[in-house]
């Protein structure tokens, strides 16, 4: 018996479902080293804005028990630059890729879009509406439902149907399944959970913030139950929208468990940083795992959590 | 050039040996495929805690040396300070712990051609680097004189193969329980005069780099520094290790652990580096 | 020099800021036979409901990455027999108390406020509209400006003014000072921040959820940057009420944390789990650490993180 | 009459001694305070993982024997089964690691006032606080014939002590690589009426518990089952490890950590457990 380990997100299909987190292999290059890109689902670029951007200062980071606190504040070389170098090289790699864009206004996201219409090797489009590393906390366009479906109504009417639209949403909202609602309704074939959890951490020998930044956003292993839960909620209320899960998956089985929470396929943000060969690790576990559980296709196991 | 080492792999090594060095700990671990291609001033990230840690992130230390080991094969040595939880860890394994590194890391000291005056400048932990580096640029002819400073004695790390690699050794500590009271600085003016020193490589905390390169670009004397930011993956992939540099006339965060650690000192932007 | 380390919540002045946290020491009896109450700042317990309640079946708990889910679902005996039981044997034991209670509706709320009127050896109330272990999410009250207001009315009405009312938060909400600004203005006197995250863990052998009342909540040290930046955010906004935070303590450093985001007592929940000796060890660790930072008060520390 | 043990102590030990048992794993700690009060049917509560660990929670196990060691004092002994990331962490360990104790905790056995005849009854590892048990029924002059049951042979505990104490031993596997290939149930009836049982004892997987219940209830043999649900806390304070038991006419989620682990098996709402 072989396993179909393949899957299909918003009708793309990708040849295995492990793919790397936004914002947690820069733009592929650097984990290229490790291993090939090609062995992955895909890779998901860090999201990309439209101007080159710094950042926030440093320290941009802390560790917490089970994860960490991030607050790079989408630094990045601006789309054009991001289109000619890491895009052009990510195409040398014969991987599939996903480009996440972020916005600062519902207008830049659109002209992200336009962007990117007509680029070769891009199989969808993941847009970025929760990154809690803005100064302004409006900006989190998904913790709104009105900004939240203009900013991808404004990625839908600017790309033209050329790509598949990824939503990328915040768990911190009262509703996350209303929030869901809006973005299908607005255009988006599937949605990524979770993005990072707002947080902070003092100093003890400061006691002020330890991040320039103040706050930033949780993930790793500790966010894993909130991340399941996300993904088992909106997968019991929209059955057929596709799910790119994420948050806090270190092994196999913890990819497992958010496959049948609901993901048609596993993001790796975090364990990365402890591990490089992290992804491809997951990857094998979990084929393994799906196979001992008897499953002949990986996609049978998908939301097998909601049967009784 | 400084150039980002390519050969990077990630592996399984055993703890070969663990020994005290003053408040430091001294650590050979087994690390074929990694050893081997290791340049001065590259450095490796470790994972601690084990399997169901609450620690998920890498560790990264500088490489001490790497040599070829007669019983053990391809070895990296490492000076380790207690500095938190990760190293508090690290520093507690016996020999045999099984641990998982990644490396060689980063850019190394780059070499002079010509077999010039050279002075390293170590603080702390940051001389460890720093000796082999010594070696290196005693086999191409120049010469080489050491200033090591620490906040007390038991921090100064100047061990005796590397005080004999060198041309002098002048060690400075805070609370003058060593050598000169005092700071690298206070001592590395006149070392520059009197040796003519032509080239400066320095090692330690932010503070003493952005010194030492204040005394470098006065005297317009090319250094080079290896700076030390929070690191969270030690591979590039997470940008939190980023420090203000000089990209042309504009000023970048750039990773030092894929443009650094080792870094031309007159590119970094010290008025923006965060304090 | 010695330390003041007393705190005050609401003008109730408490020997010391350590509490336990609601639900994670019974009603004080099971921790009594390993170190006297009194050496506390206050036993907060169980949120006690109207009528005598089950709770949820088991399994009623999954441990996860540094932290824990829980789904007890309030089981209690009913405030009656827990004024007469619990809280009478409390009296005995010379400590603090603060009550909590959950009502299913407004009135239930304010029918717990009116039972406990005139009750001795209270010295605030905690009232909780934020449990997430209730099979109707709705009846999470403070998930929504409305019902939470609606019952910190209830309670205020009912209580007479007789006890400080202190209520406690939710995290998962989209905006927390929103909703702590509705309870302050509805009467509460302090707030308690943060009650547990919505989670959910999918069991790896029969890949179903693992607790048998599906979600659970999230506490322990992968929320504590949560709960840090909540309290962090309500008392940038609100400077002079009092907070009762938690968290994810576990180590005095972390009581630490809280208490320079702004927290005037901090509460021990799932670290008692692991070490019923928990508490005390928290208290004196925290004690000495406030007094190797230079305070010669307690209440000088609070809010230290927020200077410049 | 069941009764919690009110001297439970919280406390630092050392692990004297680790081996290996079949599959299970033999630890003997040492536990001044704990191990003086302890009776047979309590358990302890460890904390696991170290300092950084991601386990925050207690893990509980049956105490196997207490007893005062010549050279080390207050002892307790466990018999530990690997089944999760906490047990494979503490049999891990090596002697001299320090542990976190908590305990005597929760009911013992009662024991009968007259010498009657005894089955005890064990599953796994839940035979190991059965033989202590039995120790102090023969010291009352009582009868013991002991049933050990597990899925195979490496599973199967029955120490050659713990053997010498009763009067019979039967074991019996599912896989029938020792003893009698079946289930302990398959066995008990036929016992009971032979050695004219008075009484059972019995403590395993919730399933074994429940079926022996069912033939104690079905020949009103009283029983006393010591019973198995997860736990968090161990002392209490949670109230994760409830069982639905009989109190009055009514069903009420009762801690196991409080009124257990050994219960009335009649008490018991099988009907309303969970599976
Ligand atoms: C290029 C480079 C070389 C280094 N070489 C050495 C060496 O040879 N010997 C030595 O003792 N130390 C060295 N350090 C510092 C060492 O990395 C830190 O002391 C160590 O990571 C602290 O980990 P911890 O768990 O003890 O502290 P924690 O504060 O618990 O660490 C938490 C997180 O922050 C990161 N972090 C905290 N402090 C530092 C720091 N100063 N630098 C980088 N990351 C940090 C850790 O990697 C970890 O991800 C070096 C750092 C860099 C950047
Ligand atoms: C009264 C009592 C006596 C016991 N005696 C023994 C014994 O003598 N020898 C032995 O090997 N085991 C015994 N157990 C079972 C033992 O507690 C579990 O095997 C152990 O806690 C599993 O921990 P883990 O970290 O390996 O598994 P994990 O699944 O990682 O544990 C996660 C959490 O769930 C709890 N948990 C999981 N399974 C159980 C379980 N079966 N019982 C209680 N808590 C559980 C743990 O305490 C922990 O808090 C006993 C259990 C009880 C209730
Ligand atoms: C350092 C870091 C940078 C991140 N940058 C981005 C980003 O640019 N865009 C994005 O959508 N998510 C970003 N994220 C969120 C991750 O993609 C992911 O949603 C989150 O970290 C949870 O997954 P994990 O627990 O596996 O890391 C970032 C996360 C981290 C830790
Ligand atoms: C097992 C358990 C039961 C709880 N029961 C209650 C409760 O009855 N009322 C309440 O307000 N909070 C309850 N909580 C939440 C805690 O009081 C606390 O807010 C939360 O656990 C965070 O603190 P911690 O991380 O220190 O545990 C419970 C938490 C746990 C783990
Ligand atoms: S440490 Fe992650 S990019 Fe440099
Ligand atoms: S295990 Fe916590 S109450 Fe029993």
């Amino acid at each position: 018996m072989t396993l179909d380990f393949s899957t299909t997100i918003a009708g793309v299909r990708f040849k295995n479902p492990i793919f790397t987190a936004s914002g947690c292999a820069a733009s592929g290059k650097e984990l290229s080293q490790f291993f090939p890109l090609k062995e992955l689902g895909a890779v998901v670029t860090k999201s990309i804005m439209l101007k080159a951007r710094s950042g926030r200062p440093t320290p941009r980071m802390a560790e917490t028990p089970s994860g960490m606190l991030n607050s790079i504040g989408l630094q990045g070389p601006g789309i054009d630059a991001f289109i000619e170098e890491d895009l052009a090289w990510l195409q040398t790699q014969s991987c599939d890729v996903i480009v996440s864009i972020a916005g600062e206004t519902v207008d830049e996201y659109g002209a992200l879009a336009r962007r990117l219409r007509g680029q070769r090797g891009i199989k969808a489009i993941e847009v970025n509406i929760s990154c809690p590393n803005v100064a302004n906390r409006g900006q989190v366009f998904s913790c709104d439902p009105v900004t939240a479906r203009a900013a991808i109504e404004a990625v839908r009417i600017n790309l033209g149907g050329e790509f598949p639209i990824i939503a990328k949403l915040s768990p911190d909202v009262t509703d996350i399944v209303a929030i869901a609602r809006e973005v299908i309704e607005a255009g988006a074939d599937g949605l990524a959970l979770i993005n990072t959890l707002l947080g902070m951490v003092i100093n003890p020998k400061t006691l002020r913030p330890h991040l320039a930044g103040k706050t930033g956003g949780l993930s790793g292993p500790a966010i894993r139950p909130v991340a399941v839960r996300a993904i088992f909620q909106v997968r019991e209320r929209f059955p057929s929208v596709a799910i790119v899960g994420m948050g806090g998956v270190v092994h196999g089985e913890d990819a497992l468990e958010l496959v049948a929470a609901g993901a048609d396929a596993v993001s790796i943000g975090t364990a990365s940083f402890g591990n490089p060969m992290s992804v491809i690790e997951i990857r094998d576990r979990l084929s393994t795992l799906i196979q001992d559980h008897g499953f002949t296709r990986f996609s049978d196991a998908v939301g097998v959590a909601h049967e009784r | 050039m400084r150039q980002i080492n390519k050969a990077a792999r990630h592996t399984t090594g055993r703890l070969l040996s663990i020994r005290k060095v003053g408040t430091y700990f001294h650590l050979v671990l087994q690390a074929e495929g990694i050893a081997e291609g290791a340049k001065p001033g590259n450095f490796i990230a470790l994972s601690v805690g084990g399997d169901q840690s609450s620690m998920l992130l890498h560790r990264v230390f500088a490489i001490y040396r790497s040599r070829q080991d007669p019983s053990h094969g391809a070895v990296i040595e490492l000076i380790v300070a207690r500095s938190g939880k990760g190293s508090d860890w690290l520093v507690a394994q016996s020999e045999g712990t099984l641990l998982k590194i990644t490396g060689p890391l980063g850019t190394s000291f780059p070499l002079p051609a010509d077999p010039v005056n050279v002075a390293i400048v170590g603080g702390g932990y940051g001389a460890a680097p720093l000796f082999d580096l010594a070696d290196h640029l005693k086999a191409r002819g120049c010469r080489v004189d050491a200033i090591i400073g620490a906040a007390t004695s038991s921090k100064v790390f100047a061990p005796l193969e590397g005080k004999r690699t060198v041309n002098s050794v002048t060690v400075t500590t805070d609370d003058g329980s060593a050598g000169i009271q005092g700071r690298v600085t206070d001592v590395l003016p006149e070392i520059i005069t009197r040796q003519r020193i032509d080239l400066i490589y320095s090692c330690g905390p932010m503070a003493m780099l952005r010194a030492v390169d204040d005394i470098a670009r006065s005297l317009s004397i090319p250094h080079q520094v290896s700076v030390e930011e929070a690191m969270a993956c030690g591979v590039g992939i997470c940008m939190t290790c980023v420090l203000p540099m000089m990209r042309g006339d504009k000023v970048k965060m750039v990773r030092t652990c894929i443009e650094g650690p080792v870094i031309d000192g007159e590119e970094i932007a010290w008025d923006e580096v965060a304090r």
